[in-house]
């Protein structure tokens, strides 16, 4: 659904700024791997296109009604403009949108990875996860310490939490692939959950099929929309059927099974994709 | 100069009133639409996701994701930039092809008592007749009307454009005329991107085109600054949004000037109510709204209610009373060259006789 | 893919920094330029009103307000009309008639120390090459180029613009060269509103243009929804600024590949040093700030200093090692329709064995 | 000159907005019947095109450095930018701009005649008229009460002040020009000053050369650059030499002499104007 929101308020949280808007009626329908895409500017915005952003955590009641927490790293025009908002600003909100994580029907050992702001969603997925009896081990990743986002809050909710940055400002010198095994192997893990950048995804995926673990990665493709209609969005997906196909991140997505997604050819159309190959052609 | 128009001009904006009394129906050839508002081909895939937003029957048409005859995968992503009140795209025309369209999506919009155009797309003449073949196939009342994209690389033609060729967009029109049901009014989606889209749009009328859609996106291109290279999987892409209004104005204005006869859906950077009245008043007999579906699910509607408003204001009580009317209201001062026409009493006479002034010119000692 | 850049690519935003070491020099032809930045053609008049905004002397280039053989009124107001992220003007070539042009604006560019580039108009293949007569009057140093704006009305072929023939552009192309010191490169100013700008191209430099100025505005129209009648007096408009940068940056790649070998004075929607860049790296070896120059006087300037930061974080020492970058960045892969590759161990399998997920799909009851 | 300036204070006046801004350098150059050109929205607006606004005062030392303060009548979208500006907000001011009332250089009776928030300009000019020993006598249109401006300052200022308003809701019912001549009677006018709407600079032209006297009015043209630079405010003008010339507002104006200005023209292009006529042309 499509709401007129507000900012209530914007909170800086490392490089990143927590931002929470008044938008009834997302947040009663909001499960972990939803997001919301958020317009940008008012009328006389050169800006046309809304951004996309997953959501963080909701409340159907508060004092103000439902509200929805986002985290956006602020580096292009769009995002430095949500984050200048101040309260009261008008935000207009669709969602929740997209396909959110599954989550298993019995008990099961998750581990969570998370990727810079990335980690968002994942921290709602945990307390859902838990509240199914499960054992979550969460792993979070960044360049640097200040581009981590909610180690303090994992520790809160995980059975373990490890961390990784590049520049070894915190936790282990490296990236999150380099402890996912011993994490794994560790935590007895039945399926792995991800959300962060393409490659980290794509190399979450490769371990977790090394040990024969499901993934659910949420990705992250450029939309346009958001909501299912410019086919802005795709990436190259093995169905069911064997069959690969050009499917929309924002719709089919953002979570899907690691082991569909084609990543060796996100940003090409595979020879062997339904439909292709494409003569360059119209529009 | 120019006679008033008859209609009571208003500033745009409007204080808060009911939704006023106009009869906003209209219609492209023999398709009769309850009200001028659809959707732009691409910009609402088939319906199923839009329909989230508001009922698909509330719209006066939808026109459909072009299709071609096989499942396409489309071009490789990136396939979309913002630009300055714009986007570029560069979908490729990714579907399902003709018959899952027809077998899958056609019933579903039917049932949602949509009043569907479907866009049909090809790269050779042969195709667009087999594709429009195909789609005659659907029961009588699912299509309202078709939609003929030329705005396709005809691989017969080294990839040329259809659109761009009068000759090439009269066959491709003619093949998708003939193969279609005669009671299905079909009309010609045109480029901006030639050199004269009159002669376009005569040769596509000619070729039995019922009405034409205006315009398609304009090309454009985007090189990614950190990369160094085109952001677009496909080079080049199609610019559509705000940024394209007065292209999309101006191509309406000069096809309706030529062939007022002919009904046009106008397309090209609505955002507004008032977007929409510009290019009714243009020659539009409807109008679609496509890429700002994008920043606002509930445009169509939105800009639809708008439009009433609009037209409420101005005096108008019927929507097609406004489909053309900037033409008239020009009349035949459009390039304003007047002749001499003598001066008030305020305009001196070039010799100034120095009586009577009271102040001599040379006396001011500052500002000038 | 293809192979990464040898420049250091570089997120857009950049921290304060002294101005950096780039070797901003480039050329039209054989004319040499001390930076690649330039006025355009009717966005700064003839130089006097923006001097009193910064020295018309650190411009590489200062393109005059196109010139006419007699004194000329322009066009009826109004005359512009903002669109979004654009304008439209209807000003109709307003200006004192070429010999006054030659006897008190050129010697006063001269002595600013402005590289000025002359562009002259006219309606008749007769009256460019008088016009360029008279142009050659100047004393030598006084005009470093002529650019040749074709987007005009043919006075003895119905008023049709020369820019949308091949050759009718040639023909004016032709008269300006034969009329124009040989000392003096001159540029073809090319329309969008074509359909196939390389032929216009290829037209203007086989009748010998040197150089290449690439986008004059592109056709458009505006109606007041007050009056219900178009905005501009001349009815339609030339639309400007950074709503057609995408149209520019295809036009300036499209005829760069073509003919790699003609410098191009890039012009269309530079609002800043980035958008500067993306026009240098799709072919342009200068660049023209046109209707920015209104929203910031000191724009001109102030892309340069863009620029020259843009240049320098992407490891260009030259600004001449920027133009065209873009075509050999992309190298074969335009069209990224890849091969099968081996998938990496993620990728499931079409058959699935069954064993080792320990995860059934059916086992998720919710999310899908 | 450009400088940055900001917003020091938006005032709710009648139906106007007074907005005070800082614009160190303006001040100090600045004549009664200049104008400033202000930019619209920031980088990201799709408004590219500057707005001018006559200059109603400035102070060369405040406590700020140098303000300048106009009269904004919010009507379309840059203009109600502007009066929604709050204090600190930067805008980018280009002034002063144009060619300024010139004022008599010994004492003489001036009628200064304003329509709406045309009268912004002519409170400054009383003052430098007075300094210089004239008789002022200030005549006030508009078409109700809250759209005149300045009623209460005109007074502290002028040896007579007339109102009048379409609607008879302030002083005498009807338009600027139903008074003037009377009022010039009174005064043994040898100046007019008027700034406001065409339509009612055009009737004071012809109000005062019927009487003889030389009017200076301050044109309002649609203008896309204010600097003189693009051709887009122009109207005819008849010169010394007799010979009208289409020039520019901006520059040459927007004051201009009410009886050289071809009023029936505006919006035409006279045939006996120089370069006339024009056929269909290029841009
Ligand atoms: C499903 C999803 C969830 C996301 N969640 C978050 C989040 O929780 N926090 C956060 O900070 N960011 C998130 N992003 C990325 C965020 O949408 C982009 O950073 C943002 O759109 C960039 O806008 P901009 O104007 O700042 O930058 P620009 O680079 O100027 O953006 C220009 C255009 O490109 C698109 N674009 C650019 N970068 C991206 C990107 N990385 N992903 C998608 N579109 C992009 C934008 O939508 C816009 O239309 C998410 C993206 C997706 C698709
Ligand atoms: C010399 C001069 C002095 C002025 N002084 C004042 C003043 O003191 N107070 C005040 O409220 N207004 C003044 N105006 C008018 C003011 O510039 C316009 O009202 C304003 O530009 C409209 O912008 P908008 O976005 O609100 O409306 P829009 O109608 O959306 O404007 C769109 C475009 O048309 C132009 N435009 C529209 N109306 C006018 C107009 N009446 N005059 C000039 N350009 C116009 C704008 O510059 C803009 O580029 C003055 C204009 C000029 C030329
Ligand atoms: C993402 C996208 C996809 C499009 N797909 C099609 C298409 O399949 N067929 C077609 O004729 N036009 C297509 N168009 C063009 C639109 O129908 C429309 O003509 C154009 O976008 C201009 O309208 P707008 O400015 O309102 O978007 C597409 C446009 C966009 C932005
Ligand atoms: C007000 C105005 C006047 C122009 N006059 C001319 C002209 O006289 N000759 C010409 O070749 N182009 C003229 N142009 C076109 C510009 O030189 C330039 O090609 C175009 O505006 C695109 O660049 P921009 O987007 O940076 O403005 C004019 C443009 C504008 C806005
Ligand atoms: S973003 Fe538009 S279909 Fe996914
Ligand atoms: S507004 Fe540009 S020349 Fe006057």
């Amino acid at each position: 659904m499509q709401v007129r929101g507000e900012a209530l308020s914007v909170r800086r949280v490392g490089a990143y700024y927590a931002l929470t808007l008044l938008a009834p009626g997302v947040a009663e329908r909001f499960r972990p791997g939803h997001f919301v895409a958020l317009a940008i500017g008012d009328e006389s915005s050169s800006m046309l296109l809304r951004r996309s952003f997953s959501i963080y955590r909701c409340q159907e009641r508060g004092v103000y009604g439902g509200t929805v927490e986002i985290v956006v790293s602020a580096h292009g025009p769009g995002t430095e403009w949500l984050a200048s908002r101040r309260p009261h600003d008008p935000v207009d909100v669709v969602g929740p949108l997209g396909t959110p994580f599954a989550l298993p029907r019995e008990p099961a050992s998750c581990t969570l990875v998370g990727g810079g702001y990335g980690s968002a969603p994942l921290f709602t997925l945990a307390e859902r996860l838990r509240a199914r009896g499960c054992r979550v081990d969460i792993v979070l990743g960044a360049a640097t310490e200040e581009r981590l986002f909610g180690v303090l809050e994992a520790k809160r909710m995980a059975d373990s939490v490890t961390v990784t940055t590049d520049d070894g400002s915190l936790g282990t010198r490296g990236r999150v692939t380099d402890v996912l095994p011993r994490v794994m192997e560790r935590a007895g893990t039945d399926a792995v959950y991800a959300c962060g950048p393409m490659a980290m995804l794509r190399a979450v995926s490769d371990v977790a099929a090394g040990s024969g673990v499901p993934a659910q990665v949420a990705v992250e493709e450029a939309m346009a929309c958001g909501i299912g209609v410019c086919m802005t969005c795709v990436l190259p997906v093995v169905g069911e059927d064997g069959v690969t196909r050009m499917v929309r991140s924002c719709t089919e997505g953002p979570v899907f099974r690691g082991d569909t997604v084609r990543w060796a050819d996100v940003g090409t159309v595979p020879a062997d994709c339904l439909g292709a190959p494409v003569a360059a052609g119209g529009h | 100069m120019t006679t008033p128009p008859a209609v009571r001009p208003v500033l745009p904006q409007s204080a808060d009133v009911p939704e006023p009394e106009v009869d906003m129906r209209t219609s492209l050839a023999w398709a009769a639409l309850p009200n001028p508002l659809a959707t732009a081909s691409g910009c609402a895939a088939n319906g199923r996701e839009l329909s989230r937003f508001f009922p698909l029957s509330r719209l006066g048409a939808m026109v459909t994701k072009s299709v071609m005859l096989a499942p396409r995968s489309g071009r490789p992503t990136p396939r979309m930039a913002e630009t300055p009140s714009g986007m570029l795209n560069s979908i490729g025309l990714q579907g399902p092809g003709v018959d899952a369209f027809v077998q899958q999506d056609l019933p579903w919009l039917k049932a949602q008592g949509a009043r569907t155009i479907a866009s049909i797309a090809a790269g050779s003449i042969d195709e667009y007749a087999e594709v429009a073949a195909r789609l005659a196939l659907a029961p009588p009342g699912t299509v309202t009307a078709v939609e003929v994209n030329i705005s396709c690389p005809n691989v017969e033609d080294r990839g040329l454009v259809f659109a761009c060729d009068p000759d090439a967009a009269a066959a491709a029109v003619a093949a998708a005329r003939s193969a279609t049901d005669p009671s299905i009014p079909v009309l010609a989606k045109l480029s901006p991107d030639v050199t004269d889209i009159v002669s376009i749009a005569r040769a596509c009328v000619g070729a039995g085109a019922d009405g034409l859609t205006m315009i398609n996106t304009v090309l454009g291109m985007v090189i990614d600054t950190t990369t160094l290279r085109p952001v677009l999987g496909g080079v080049t892409g199609g610019l559509s949004g705000p940024a394209i209004r007065p292209v999309a104005v101006r191509c309406i204005w000069q096809v309706h000037a030529a062939l007022p006869e002919v009904p046009i859906l106008g397309v090209g950077g609505v955002r507004t109510g008032l977007d929409a009245l510009q290019l009714i008043l243009a020659g539009a007999s409807a109008v679609s709204v496509g890429t700002t579906v994008f920043n606002d699910p509930g445009a169509p509607l939105r800009v639809l209610g708008e439009l009433r408003t609009a037209l409420a204001e101005r005096g108008f009580e019927r929507m097609r009373d406004a489909v053309g009317y900037a033409h008239s209201a020009l009349g035949a001062g459009a390039d304003r060259i007047a002749p001499p026409v003598p001066p008030g009493p305020s305009l001196r006479a070039p010799s100034a006789d120095g009586a009577g002034s009271g102040y001599d010119e040379t006396a001011y000692d500052e500002g000038r």
